[in-house]
């Protein structure tokens, strides 16, 4: 009977969470997939042989060199034609884009920065809306009154119009296109705190309104020391759901600013720019090999942060007993 | 801290272990529930007695969660005569309402499971036994013959349907003799029953806009409003304050002389008991420590964990220094220990105490005890 | 309650304020400005002529000062009017607006009905296949890019099959009338309403399935179960009443958004809507429109959110609204 | 029928005249008459079918006045007529309007030209009121009003009291008479071939439009902007739910149009070869690109070749580069024919001279100036005092660094995609840096506008006559080079005084030598537009045979036909 460890005293709240986590499947798969996505997106360019805008020509013997390597070769020789959209084959494994670049390669690169801004954006919105509304709720009164009009404000903003006025301004102020994925994941973090202001806020308020803090007060320990103490609990799963779930929604969100232009600039790759492709029949109807992979990395990656939240939710939720 | 961690470890291949195990129970028994057509003839039994409306059976009800099995009910045996009032007493965490839902068959799947046991229930059509009856079946007593006061008044009524909405929903569905018409009044009239004055204006009334006494009237009315042979109240009072309290006794005991029905009264209050009960059933950790006629277990308590129970209540006109309570503690459900589970806290423990659980003996007709102290038949 | 909302609408006035100072601010700082988008093109436009231009589209102006004008318009209930269809842009908005809503109502409606079931079903099925299943099917729907599921609904339900138009609004071959107008009309919508349709499922049936989820574990339910009630009864009359009040909140808070348009959407489908209209105006520094048809959705937005607030008050019999 | 045969007979024989001695055209005095006959013969066919045009986003602004964009003036063209328009080759050629041209000297000895227009005899608007030299007159006043905000360029020729009328209290303006009810005379001071251009405008019933029009105040005629009326083939109907509906105009002065209907279907630039593949639409104007001719092929469609009126180039600023070496360093970084060769197939060449070959004065034995090879590029980077130090291409501490303009919407579709893709990789590798900037056209204009790109990718649209005053001289209002050089001022200039084809073709064959030296503007392509036309439902031969960029189907839109 040694293995018979008292499990109660044993077992963290951390652990029984991961227990009831893991219960969900499709929260499981969730796991699989994103760990496989980031792999894939950042150590697989590591093995790749090529760049991320590597061009590919042939040569009018139908030999093959790149914008990096020419073997030898003149790329304006005559005959020499850029290798686009050819179909996957064994040196390139997805095939060509529509400029001569590799898809597989590319589609590793994109994942990286599809995935990253996925991160930084959650980051921005969530220390910002914790901060400010941390802010609000704590000290009440007109500090609260103005974060939370600011909150309406920018709760009311619709992005898109503000993207593609902010996008046309960095470009005006010229910063270089390296530096622009870093303005876009800042501006979607400024644009996308308020939810999470307001929910830090109202629990905060309601913290404040039971009576144990009354009590807290009474015996003079500092309130904000009894408030992280019980915020922390009573908003983290709520913050790291709506964090998860962010992620996939800022992906979706890359992807709609690169169909219109404002995404991730020429020649990086993201997975929202090379999905959009689609808009071009031709490519459409005959270059499946073009927009299927990105879009397939797309919605594999994003319903794996769906089912990655979800399951988060159901397990940090003591009411989902079952 | 190294320790730590070696221990964690071991507890999380445990817990993995424990939901493998309790994957294969709870599909067991979840397919068994989702059964269809299942022939009357299976549940169909005869009572031991045929004055018994219930005889509880060896009943065990386990719930299978990721710390391990716990076994809330595990080995209950209750008779509860033709009208008459049965309570069950014991701390809370004893398995005193898990009972109460077996018998109404509501325990939470799928990690609740009656796992053994039976529950016979003298129908007027022939009794049957409930564990094996299906749910289908189970509907049409449910509320009808078997009705249940729950313990949280302030929840356990719909906030979105009136008040007589949600008793009306009752008669219409378990008394068809009602005719449509009439349902309102005899709603009304149960709520004058069960002494609400207004009752005209408590019926177009939403949930949150009465006190906690008087939504326990409208469950208690809910209950009762289709004539059941059996009430199950658990906790009835618990939530309310003293002087309500009373009322609600009360009110409960005319009614049950009204349309003579047993009761099965779940408390930890040995006030409630001493007013109202016929018999007692002393429960602790699951297993039921000692039971009689309340007349004996009040005045002739036996097992140490009764007594302590009794000691612990507050008398009026008696000068003590301090409330005795029982030191310690239930033990953890998942692991009950393979000696009397009341052990570690008893007083009066010696040597004996660790030969195995002790069975429930009869020291008397009317009187069982399970403690080693005791032998059969010896007071 | 009345009360209230007056001053949630003096709230909202003030917001709107902010929101179109922050809008106005960005529009002129940016580039491409519509006299320059009017000229650039053209060699043989004099300086003299952009001078007269800009001073006519009141693009001299400072910024505070133009902003000052318009907001004195706006408060005589001027919105201006639009420089590229110089129309006033309110009678731009008030007929747009409505093609934006036929698109977006049909959606809403065909989303309730499908969502709602399927989220109650998965609810009471938790965990099983039936659940894993229908939360699969639902979330990969919201896990598209809108862009990306019209393309491929373009290709197989209009290049492919021919079943609906590829785009448009109506037959232009076709001088249809009355019922066979709308009948052609409402053709032309399906594939529109079918992308907003599937993008909107997954979050309002994930709303819906953590909602009755929640309720299903309410005492109450247990109560209506010791009642006797079947299973059915139990699951779509006591459990989905009381869901029913988020979502019906929800819902309402919706109606308002419907009149917004969707840029991306409609771009593809060409449906001269509010959202395809806004994009043009933003790509060609239409202020006037820009200014209009931002506020106007801010305004929804808001519309909105005070329509769930009030309509919280009026489904849930416990709120009080003050 | 036969009408309108005549007056074509008349028209392409002009034109051949004109292709056959290019030199004819020269005199300083040019009168073409052209005249409708009075043939009693009625059309035998009643006008009859609908046919859709596919069109981009239209703002709905139909006036020649007051349009915005070439999509609405499109409609304008299906509305509306004017005094004379291009041919095949992009000359003027009378349509509404007799012209004349004559050279003078007035009392001070000041050279002018008079221009005079003379209407046909029995022209009727659609509404059947007649057209007269008043309906000129104010169209010529609309665009010459003080409030006159519309794109034409009218008032930037030298017409005689203008500016009286303009800046002034004029009420009339000196330089243009009405002779008499069919006529009308315009004088302008100098010599300026493309003034007949400009001078060739739509002529708008002054008895609809002009209703409450007083000089200062254009809002009566604006109010028209979304019903216009005009002496076009078709009447319009109305613009609703992204489609303008047009009917045929019964008094169209070159006879009934055979289509009773016809209608433009507002389509997404991407759908534009599908549309008329799923019939939605008869004729559509896609991006031309092997892969969709080889579609078109095998959908059963007709396509129809017209070369582009413009050209494609990569332009720098000599003023944000003004090392000649460092310009001519990044040209030899371009490689082109790879890239145009794979985004276009055989429909666009790679060409070697600014100015699009449609154009008579493009020079046809240009060779390629600056040819791809990146030790050029480098010994010109090291001539211009760049030097290679830790793997970075330096000049006084300072890196290379160039930022390139690309209006590619922001998705980088766009033929020269390749060609910076593959300058950057080179750029790199020598240590400096290209910073490509891809954004939508109105940024991307503005941006040039303010002379802020190093460098641009970008394409001219050309108009029917090559002057390249506004581009590459000094006092250009568009000139974005800064190139400032006096000898190639002085050719523009020479070109610009003189009506001779064959000297000024001379002076521009000079003048991109100098261009092209400065190493401020690399040519990339000349590109072909596709028509993609439906045989099912339009008669393909009721298209104009061999249509040129000046002279498409639009011109002809009377004769377009349901396939029996």
């Amino acid at each position: 009977m040694a293995k018979d460890i008292n499990l109660e005293k044993v077992v963290t709240p951390g652990q029984l969470v991961r227990k009831r986590f893991l219960r969900n499947k499709l929260a499981i798969v969730g796991v699989f997939i994103l760990l496989g996505m980031f792999l894939f997106s950042f150590v697989g360019p590591v093995f790749s042989p090529y760049g991320e805008y590597t061009m590919f020509y042939f040569t009018a013997e139908g030999e093959e060199f790149s914008s990096e390597d020419t073997k030898g070769y003149d790329p304006a020789g005559s005959g020499v034609t850029i290798a686009n959209k050819q179909f996957p084959s064994r040196t390139h494994l997805l095939g060509t884009d529509k400029d001569g670049r590799d898809i597989f390669t590319r589609l590793m690169y994109g994942g990286r920065i599809s995935l990253t801004i996925g991160f930084v954006v959650v980051f921005f919105q969530i220390t910002l809306g914790v901060t400010l509304g941390g802010i609000a709720g704590y000290f009440g009164g007109k500090v609260d009154n103005l974060i939370m009009r600011l909150v309406d404000v920018i709760y009311c903003l619709p992005t898109l119009p503000i993207m593609l006025i902010i996008s046309s301004l960095l470009i005006a102020y010229s910063i270089p296109q390296t530096q622009k994925i870093y303005w876009l994941t800042l501006v979607m973090g400024l644009m996308g705190w308020a939810s999470v202001a307001r929910l830090v806020r109202g629990q905060i308020l309601s913290l404040r309104e039971q009576e144990f803090m009354v009590a807290t007060e009474a015996t003079g320990i500092h309130p904000i020391k009894r408030i992280v103490k019980h915020l922390v609990p009573n908003v983290m799963p709520q913050l790291i759901v709506v964090a998860t779930m962010g992620m996939g929604s800022v992906i979706l969100t890359e992807a709609a600013y690169s169909y219109l232009g404002i995404g991730v600039p020429f020649p990086f790759a993201s997975w929202g720019n090379m999905v959009n492709v689609v808009s071009d029949t031709i490519i459409l109807r005959e270059y499946i090999f073009m927009w299927l992979p990105p879009g397939l990395c797309i919605l594999v990656t994003v319903l794996g942060f769906n089912f990655v939240g979800d399951g988060l939710r159901d397990a940090f939720d003591p009411k989902m007993k079952r | 801290m190294a320790r730590k961690t070696a221990e964690q470890r071991e507890a999380v291949k445990k817990m993995r272990e424990i939901a493998k195990s309790n994957k294969a129970v709870m599909k067991k028994y979840e397919t068994e529930k989702k059964r269809k057509n299942v022939p009357a003839s299976e549940y169909q039994t005869t009572m031991k007695n045929p004055n018994n409306i219930l005889e509880i059976d060896n009943l065990h009800t386990y719930f299978y969660t990721d710390m391990g099995i716990v076994r809330s009910v595990n080995g209950v045996n209750i008779e509860i005569p033709q009208g008459k009032t049965v309570a069950l007493v014991g701390e809370s965490g004893c398995g005193k309402s898990v009972t109460s839902l077996s018998i109404m068959k509501l325990v939470r799947g799928p990690s609740g499971q009656i796992t053994n046991g039976e529950i016979r229930y003298n129908r007027p059509g022939g009794a049957i036994d409930i564990v094996k009856t299906p749910i289908k079946e189970m509907q049409t007593i449910r509320g009808n013959e078997i009705s249940m006061i729950f313990q949280e008044p302030m929840t356990s009524l719909n906030p979105v349907f009136r008040i007589g909405a949600q008793i009306d929903e009752a008669i219409k569905l378990h008394r068809p003799d009602v005719k449509k018409d009439d349902v309102k009044k005899q709603t009304i009239k149960m709520l004058e029953l069960v002494g609400i004055a207004r009752a005209e204006g408590v019926y177009s009334c939403f949930p949150h806009e009465l006190s906690g006494g008087m939504r326990q009237r409208v469950m208690i009315a809910m209950s009762l409003c289709c004539n059941p042979k059996m009430i199950i109240a658990d906790e009835p009072t618990t939530a309310l304050d003293v002087t309500i309290q009373a009322q609600v006794l009360e009110l409960l005991r005319d009614l049950k002389d009204k349309i003579d029905a047993s009761i099965l009264l779940i408390t930890h209050d040995l006030g409630v008991v001493a007013e109202m009960a016929d018999y007692v059933v002393v429960m602790y950790a699951g297993r039921i420590v000692e039971q009689g006629t309340s007349h004996e277990v009040f005045l002739n308590p036996k097992h140490p964990y009764t007594i302590g129970l009794i000691k612990s209540k507050p008398v009026v006109n008696q000068v003590v220094d301090r409330l005795y309570s029982i030191p310690g503690s239930v033990p953890n459900p998942v692991h009950l220990p393979n000696h009397c589970y009341f052990k570690d806290r008893c007083d009066k423990a010696d040597g004996r105490c660790n030969s195995g659980i002790p069975e429930l003996r009869n020291i008397d007709d009317e009187h069982k005890v399970a403690c080693h102290l005791y032998k059969e038949g010896n007071k | 309650m009345w009360q209230y909302i007056v001053r949630r609408i003096c709230i909202g006035v003030v917001v709107l304020m902010g929101v179109s100072m922050i809008i106005y601010g960005l529009i002129r700082t940016a580039p491409g400005d519509y006299v320059s988008t009017l000229t650039s093109s053209n060699p043989e436009v004099t300086q003299e002529m952009v001078d007269r231009l800009n001073e006519l589209y009141g693009l001299n102006d400072s910024i505070p000062e133009g902003y000052a004008k318009w907001a004195a318009g706006v408060f005589r209930g001027d919105l201006g009017d639009s420089f590229i269809e110089q129309k006033p842009v309110a009678e731009v908005l008030s007929s747009k607006m409505w093609i934006s809503f036929w698109m977006a109502f049909p959606a809403y409606i065909l989303q309730i009905l499908i969502a709602i079931p399927l989220g109650i079903l998965s609810a009471t099925k938790q965990y099983s296949k039936i659940d894993y299943a229908v939360t699969t099917i639902a979330l990969m729907g919201m896990s598209l890019p809108s862009f990306f599921f019209a393309a491929i609904l373009q290709r197989i339900f209009a290049q492919g099959l021919g079943w609906f138009p590829l785009s448009g609004m109506k037959t232009a071959r076709m001088d249809y009338e009355g019922f066979a107008l709308m009948l052609d009309m409402a053709k032309h919508l399906v594939l529109p309403v079918m992308v907003l349709t599937v993008l909107g499922i997954g979050g309002l049936m994930r709303y819906c399935r953590t909602n009755m989820l929640e309720v299903l574990n309410e005492d109450y339910i247990r109560t209506a179960r010791a009642k006797g009630l079947s299973e059915s009864k139990v699951v779509y009359k006591h459990a989905f009443r009381n869901t029913l009040i988020p979502i019906v909140t929800i819902l309402g808070g919706m109606i308002p958004g419907l009149f917004s348009g969707s840029m991306i959407t409609e771009g593809i489908f060409g449906i001269d809507g509010i959202g395809n209209t806004a994009l043009t105006a933003l790509r060609g520094g239409d202020i006037p429109y820009i200014m209009g048809s931002t506020l106007f959705m801010a305004a929804l937005t808001l519309v909105g959110t005070l329509v769930s607030d009030v309509l919280y008050g009026v489904v849930d019999p416990r709120v009080r609204l003050k | 029928m036969k009408k309108f045969a005549k007056t074509f007979a008349l028209l392409s024989l002009t034109a051949v005249a004109l292709v056959g001695c290019g030199s004819s055209d020269s005199s300083s005095s040019t009168s073409v008459t052209t005249s409708v006959s009075d043939s009693d013969e009625v059309t035998t066919n009643a006008p009859s079918g609908t046919s859709v045009i596919a069109i981009g986003s239209l703002n709905g602004i139909f006036s020649p006045f007051f349009y915005t964009t070439a999509y609405d003036n499109i409609i304008n063209s299906s509305i509306q007529e004017s005094l004379c328009m291009t041919d095949r080759e992009g000359q003027i050629v009378p349509r509404l309007a007799q012209y004349d041209i004559e050279e003078v000297t007035n009392e001070a000895g000041e050279l002018q030209t008079v221009y005079t227009f003379t209407l046909l005899e029995g022209l009727l608007f659609s509404d059947g009121e007649p057209i007269t030299a008043d309906d000129v007159i104010f169209s010529y006043l609309v665009q010459l009003d003080p409030t006159y905000d519309g794109m034409a360029t009218l008032s930037t020729l030298s017409i005689l009291g203008l500016d009286e009328y303009i800046n002034g209290d004029a009420t009339e303006i000196a330089g243009i008479q009405k002779i008499d009810e069919r006529t009308v005379q315009v004088t302008i001071d100098g010599i300026d071939p493309a003034a007949i251009h400009k001078l060739s405008i739509a002529v708008l019933p002054e008895h609809y439009y002009g209703e409450g029009f007083v000089k200062g105040d254009l809002s009566a005629v604006k109010a028209k902007n979304g019903s216009p009326l005009g002496a076009g083939p078709f009447k319009f109907e109305s613009y609703a739910n992204n489609v303008v509906n047009l009917i045929y105009n019964e008094h169209y002065f070159l006879g009934v149009p055979k289509l009773e209907k016809l209608k433009y279907q507002v389509t997404d630039t991407s759908n534009l070869l599908e549309a008329v593949i799923t019939e939605q639409v008869d004729i559509s104007d896609p991006t031309a690109s092997p892969e969709m001719l080889a579609r078109v092929e095998s959908s059963g469609l007709e396509y129809r070749l017209i070369d582009n009126l413009g050209y494609g180039y990569i332009g720098m600023n000599a003023e944000r580069i003004p090392d000649i070496n460092v310009r001519k360093g990044l040209m030899h970084l371009m490689n082109r024919e790879p890239a145009v060769r794979s985004y276009y197939g055989d429909l666009a060449e790679v060409i070697e001279r600014p100015m699009t070959t449609v154009s008579w004065a493009y020079p046809q034995d240009a060779e390629e100036y600056y040819g791809y090879s990146t030790s050029k590029a480098l010994e010109y980077f090291n001539q211009a005092g760049y030097e290679q130090i830790d793997g970075k291409l330096v000049k006084d501490g300072v890196q290379l660094r160039i930022e390139v303009g690309i209006s590619g919407g922001g998705t980088m579709d766009h033929p020269a995609a390749p060609v910076l893709t593959q300058m950057k990789t080179d750029l790199e590798a020598m240590g400096g840096v290209l910073e490509i900037f891809d954004t939508d056209g109105t940024v991307f204009f503005e941006i040039l506008n303010a002379e802020e790109w190093d460098m641009w990718v970008a394409a001219w649209g050309s108009t029917a006559d090559p002057d390249m005053y506004q581009i590459y001289h000094t006092d250009g209002s568009t000139t974005r080079y800064n190139i400032n050089n006096p000898e190639l001022d002085g050719l523009i200039e020479a070109a610009r005084s003189t009506n001779d084809t064959d000297v000024r073709a001379e002076y521009y064959a000079q003048a991109l030598e100098i261009v092209m030296d400065e190493a401020v503007e690399m040519p990339v392509y000349q590109r072909k537009n596709m028509y993609v036309i439906n045989p099912d439902y339009l008669d393909i031969n009721s298209l104009p045979d061999d249509m040129t960029p000046f002279y498409t189907f639009y011109k002809e839109l009377n004769n377009l036909e349901m396939a029996k």
